[in-house]
C-alpha cells in the first residue's frame, strides 16, 4: 500500500507539534492545514503577510483583500495578524519560522532541495522557495516517492538546480518517512506493507534503517494499492 | 494647504517617461493598483522597467502593459504563473529581458532603498544559480549573498483609506508589497477606496505615513474585483 | 493549548545568565520595560552586555543594574544625559565599556539580527569617528559604512496589549525599539498592561506578531508611571 | 542689534515650505515649531517615532506614551501617525523627511558639521545626530554666531569631531542667514543694524555677500543689544 496526497498530508499534520508556526507550500503542503486536529493549536503563515491563516474561504465569503501565497480566497483565525512583505521575509529569513512544508522535484542525501526549476521549463519563477528553504529550521519535503516515470527523487545528489543546500531535515513521501541526519537518510516509517527493502529499491541515495523503524499510522482511507501510483 | 489628492488615475500616470523604472505594488488581486495600471497602459510610455512581484495577466493592467510592449524589462520573483500568456510570449521570443530575485530579496531591496541603505547580506540563494556572480561573504556563520537596494522613479500602490496628507491604511493582507515600495521611489501615488479626512485614520492606523506619499487618488472598484467577493474565482 | 503568559517578571528573568547580551526595549518611559528591568537588577545575573537607546537613570530599572555594577559594556546611541550618574561615573572610572552607535545605526542592526541579514550598508557615519576602522564602500554614488547585524540572547520589551499567543499592540510613541527588539533575540518577554483574550487584538492592529514573542506578563503600571499622567513631569 | 534665542527661531519657521516634514533638534530649533502660522502645514517629525507632532502637552494632560525625542511629553496633531525606529529612520536616512533644524557647535565653509562631541566632554553621545546629519536633504543649522567667549563658529574648517561632512545647507544665527553652496558661504541676511562687514569680523571662513543681502524681516520683540548676547 502507499499513502494518498492526503495521507502524506495527513502524516505531517501528525507531525507539526502543539504551537508551532508552519508555511505551507502548494499541492501536497496545502492539505496539511486540514488534518490538525482540535487538540493542538498550529500557526499558518502565508508569505504575502498572514499569520493564523484559516481555512479557504466558503464560496461566496471571500474577501477581496484577503488571499494566501496561492492566490485563493482565505479566513483569519482568532489571534491572526497581517503585515507587510519585508515582516513576514523576516519571519522567515530570520529563523523564526518553525517548520516549512514543501513539495520536491530531487531530494539528496545530504539536504540538498531542488524544487523551483523544472528542466523543461520555459519561464523560471521561484517565488518565496529560497527565502523558505534556507530560513526555516525544519524543512520538510512532501512529495511522491518517484516521479511518474517510475525514477527516484531521493538522490545521492541533486541534478537539477539547487533551491538551497542542506535545507531538508524530513522528507514524507507515499512510501515512507526519511530524516535527514548528519550521518545521512535514516528511514524512520514505512507505509503500510512496505518494507525497506522496497523502499531502498525506490529510492537512489543510501538509506540506514531507524532501529524504531515502524509502519506508518494512517487512516485506511488514505492508503491506496501501489497501482494506483 | 497640503493637497495630495488627484482627481484621475490618469493625472496619476501623466509624469510617466519612456524608460522609467516603476515600482507596482500588490500581491495577486490585494493592493495591486489595477486602474492607474490600466491609466498606464493607455497613457503610452515604454521601454518601462517593472517591479513586481509577478508578471499580471490578461490584457488589461500590468498584464496589459507587457500585452502591448511597453515592458523592457520585469523584475519579479514569481513572474511564471500559467495564465500569464503575454509575459511568456514575450520572454520565449526574447522581446522581454528578466531579472529573477527571491521574494524576501526583492521585498528587502525595495526596503532598503527606501530606507537610505546601499545594499545588505542575505543567506537567501548563496550557493544557487540565482546567486552566480553575486559577492559572498561568511557572516554569524553562514555565507551570505550582497544584494543592492532596488530604486525606482515611480511607485505605485493599492491601499484601502487615504487622506489629503497621504497617510494611508491598507486592508487585510493589501500592505505585501505596497509599504516598502511607498518609501522608495522618487514618486509614489495610491490608489485608495476611500479618501477620508484628515485625522480619520488613527495614528496608530497610519501603515504609510503620508511623508513617503505624493498622491492618492480614490477609486471605486473595478467591477471585476467586486465580482470576485460575490462568485468567489 | 499555547499559553505564553507569565505570573511574574521574575519569571521572565529567571533563566538571564551572566555575561549574557539583553535588548532593552524603550525611549524614554514609553516602551520602557521597566518591572522586568527592575526583576532583573533583583535576581543578580552579572557581566551583562546591555543594549538600549540611553543608559538609564536612577538607582533602579535600567539606572539600577548599572549602578549595582550588573552591566559589564552598553551599547546605545545615548548613553550621556546628565541625569544618568550611574553609567557616567562607572565610565570615567572604566568600570563600563560603551559602544556607540548612531541611533538609526543601531536600530537597523537589530532589525537586520531578526530579520537574518548579516549585516548592511548604511550612509551614517562614514568619514566620521564612528566609522573608523569599519569597512566602507561607494554605493548609490555615497561612500557607506558596513554594519552589522546585532543578535541578543535576551530581548525585554513593552506593550501595552498582549495575548497568550504572544501577539503585542502598542500605544503611541511605545513601538519605538520594540518592534525590531522583540525579533532579535533568543528569548523575548514582553511586558504589557493588559492580557487579553485570543483575538482581543484586531489582525491589523497586532504590531509585533506572537510568533516573534516566547512569553507576555502583564502587570500594573508602577506609580512612578501614573504619577507622570496626572502631575507632569 | 541681534537676534534673541526666539529670533533665530522665528526667522528659521518662516523658511520652512507649506507641506514640508521637517525634525527639530534640541535647544534652539525645538522652539520653532511655536513660529509656524496658521497659513501654511509643517509636518513635525520625531525619531523616536512620530510625524504630525504637536505642541508639548499641559502640564497634567501628558500623555505616558507620548514624548518626543528629548523626552518631553507632546501632542499629535490630526493626521499625525506613529511608527517604529526603523521607519523613522528609513524616513531620515532614506531622504524623505525635508528639513533638519539643529544646533551645532561648529560649521565649515564646506557644510561640515560638528555638533555631537563637545571637547571638555567625559561621556560621548551621538543619538540620532548623524543619521540627520547625513540623510536630510536641507541640514539647517540654528546657533548664537559666534562662542560665548566670543570666538567664531563658522570656521574654514572644524576642529571638532564631524557629525557629517558636506551637509549643512542654510546656517541661522543672531547675526545673519548665511547659505552654503558649492562656491562656499554667501551671506544673505544681516541682523538689522549689522552690515556684512561685522558679520564677517565674526566668521572665520570668508563670506560672499549675495547681491540680494538684505536686513533679517524679524518682529522687535526678538531682537536684543549686542550686548546682551
Amino acid at each position: 500500500m502507499s499513502l494518498t496526497r492526503e495521507g502524506i498530508a495527513y502524516r505531517v499534520a501528525s507531525e507539526l507539534p502543539d504551537g508551532s508556526y508552519v508555511n505551507l507550500g502548494i499541492g501536497i503542503p496545502t492539505l496539511v492545514s486540514s488534518f490538525i486536529g482540535p487538540n493542538k493549536e498550529v500557526f499558518f503563515h502565508s508569505e504575502n503577510g498572514i499569520l493564523g491563516m484559516g481555512p479557504l474561504a466558503q464560496p461566496g465569503h471571500e474577501d477581496p483583500d484577503l488571499v494566501n501565497a496561492g492566490k485563493q480566497y482565505v479566513t483569519l483565525l482568532p489571534g491572526a495578524s497581517v503585515f507587510d512583505h519585508p515582516t513576514s521575509f523576516s519571519m522567515i529569513r530570520g529563523g523564526h519560522v518553525d517548520y516549512a512544508v514543501l513539495g520536491a522535484l530531487e531530494v539528496a542525501a545530504n539536504g540538498d532541495l531542488a524544487n523551483w526549476r523544472t528542466p523543461g521549463e520555459k519561464v523560471p519563477g521561484v517565488g518565496g522557495a529560497m527565502d523558505l528553504a534556507f530560513g526555516v529550521r525544519n524543512v520538510i519535503v512532501t512529495m511522491t516517492h518517484i516521479t511518474n516515470k517510475g525514477k527516484p527523487k531521493i538522490l545521492s545528489k541533486c541534478t537539477l538546480p539547487l533551491t538551497a543546500p542542506h535545507c531538508v531535515t524530513h522528507i514524507f513521501t507515499d512510501m515512507a518517512v526519511i530524516d535527514v541526519t548528519p550521518e545521512g537518510l535514516v528511514l524512520r516509517e514505512v507505509a503500510p506493507g512496505l518494507d525497506p527493502k522496497t523502499i531502498q529499491s525506490h529510492t537512489e541515495a543510501p538509506l540506514r534503517v531507524s532501529p524504531n523503524c515502524k509502519e506508518m499510522n494512517v487512516p485506511a482511507n488514505f492508503l491506496a494499492a501501489p497501482a494506483a501510483r | 494647504m497640503v493637497n495630495k489628492t488627484l482627481a484621475t488615475c490618469k493625472e496619476a500616470v501623466a509624469g510617466v517617461f519612456d524608460g522609467a523604472t516603476i515600482l507596482l505594488g500588490g500581491f495577486g488581486d490585494p493592493g495591486l493598483p489595477g486602474q492607474i495600471l490600466e491609466a498606464l497602459r493607455l497613457q503610452g510610455a515604454k521601454n518601462l522597467t517593472v517591479v513586481h512581484n509577478g508578471s499580471g495577466g490578461g490584457t488589461h493592467s500590468l498584464g496589459g502593459l507587457i500585452h502591448d510592449g511597453k515592458v523592457r524589462k520585469l523584475i519579479a520573483s514569481f513572474p511564471s504563473n500559467p495564465g500569464n500568456m503575454s509575459f511568456q510570449e514575450k520572454y520565449l521570443k526574447g522581446e522581454i529581458e528578466l531579472e529573477l530575485v527571491p521574494q524576501g530579496t526583492l521585498a528587502e531591496r525595495i526596503r532598503a532603498a527606501g530606507a537610505g541603505l546601499g545594499g545588505f547580506f542575505t543567506p537567501t540563494g548563496a550557493g544557487t544559480d540565482l546567486a552566480a556572480g553575486k559577492e559572498t561573504r561568511v557572516l554569524d556563520g553562514r555565507e551570505m549573498v550582497f544584494e543592492k537596494a532596488l530604486h525606482a522613479d515611480f511607485a505605485f500602490v493599492r491601499a484601502y483609506r487615504g487622506d489629503r496628507l497621504g497617510n494611508l491604511n491598507y486592508r487585510m493582507a493589501m500592505r505585501n508589497f505596497n509599504v516598502p515600495m511607498a518609501t522608495a521611489a522618487k514618486f509614489v501615488v495610491a490608489e485608495i477606496d476611500e479618501l477620508v479626512p484628515v485625522g480619520g485614520i488613527d495614528p496608530e492606523d497610519v501603515h504609510t505615513p503620508g511623508i513617503f506619499v505624493d498622491h492618492v487618488v480614490e477609486v471605486v472598484r473595478h467591477p471585476e474585483y467586486l465580482k470576485i467577493t460575490t462568485e468567489g474565482r
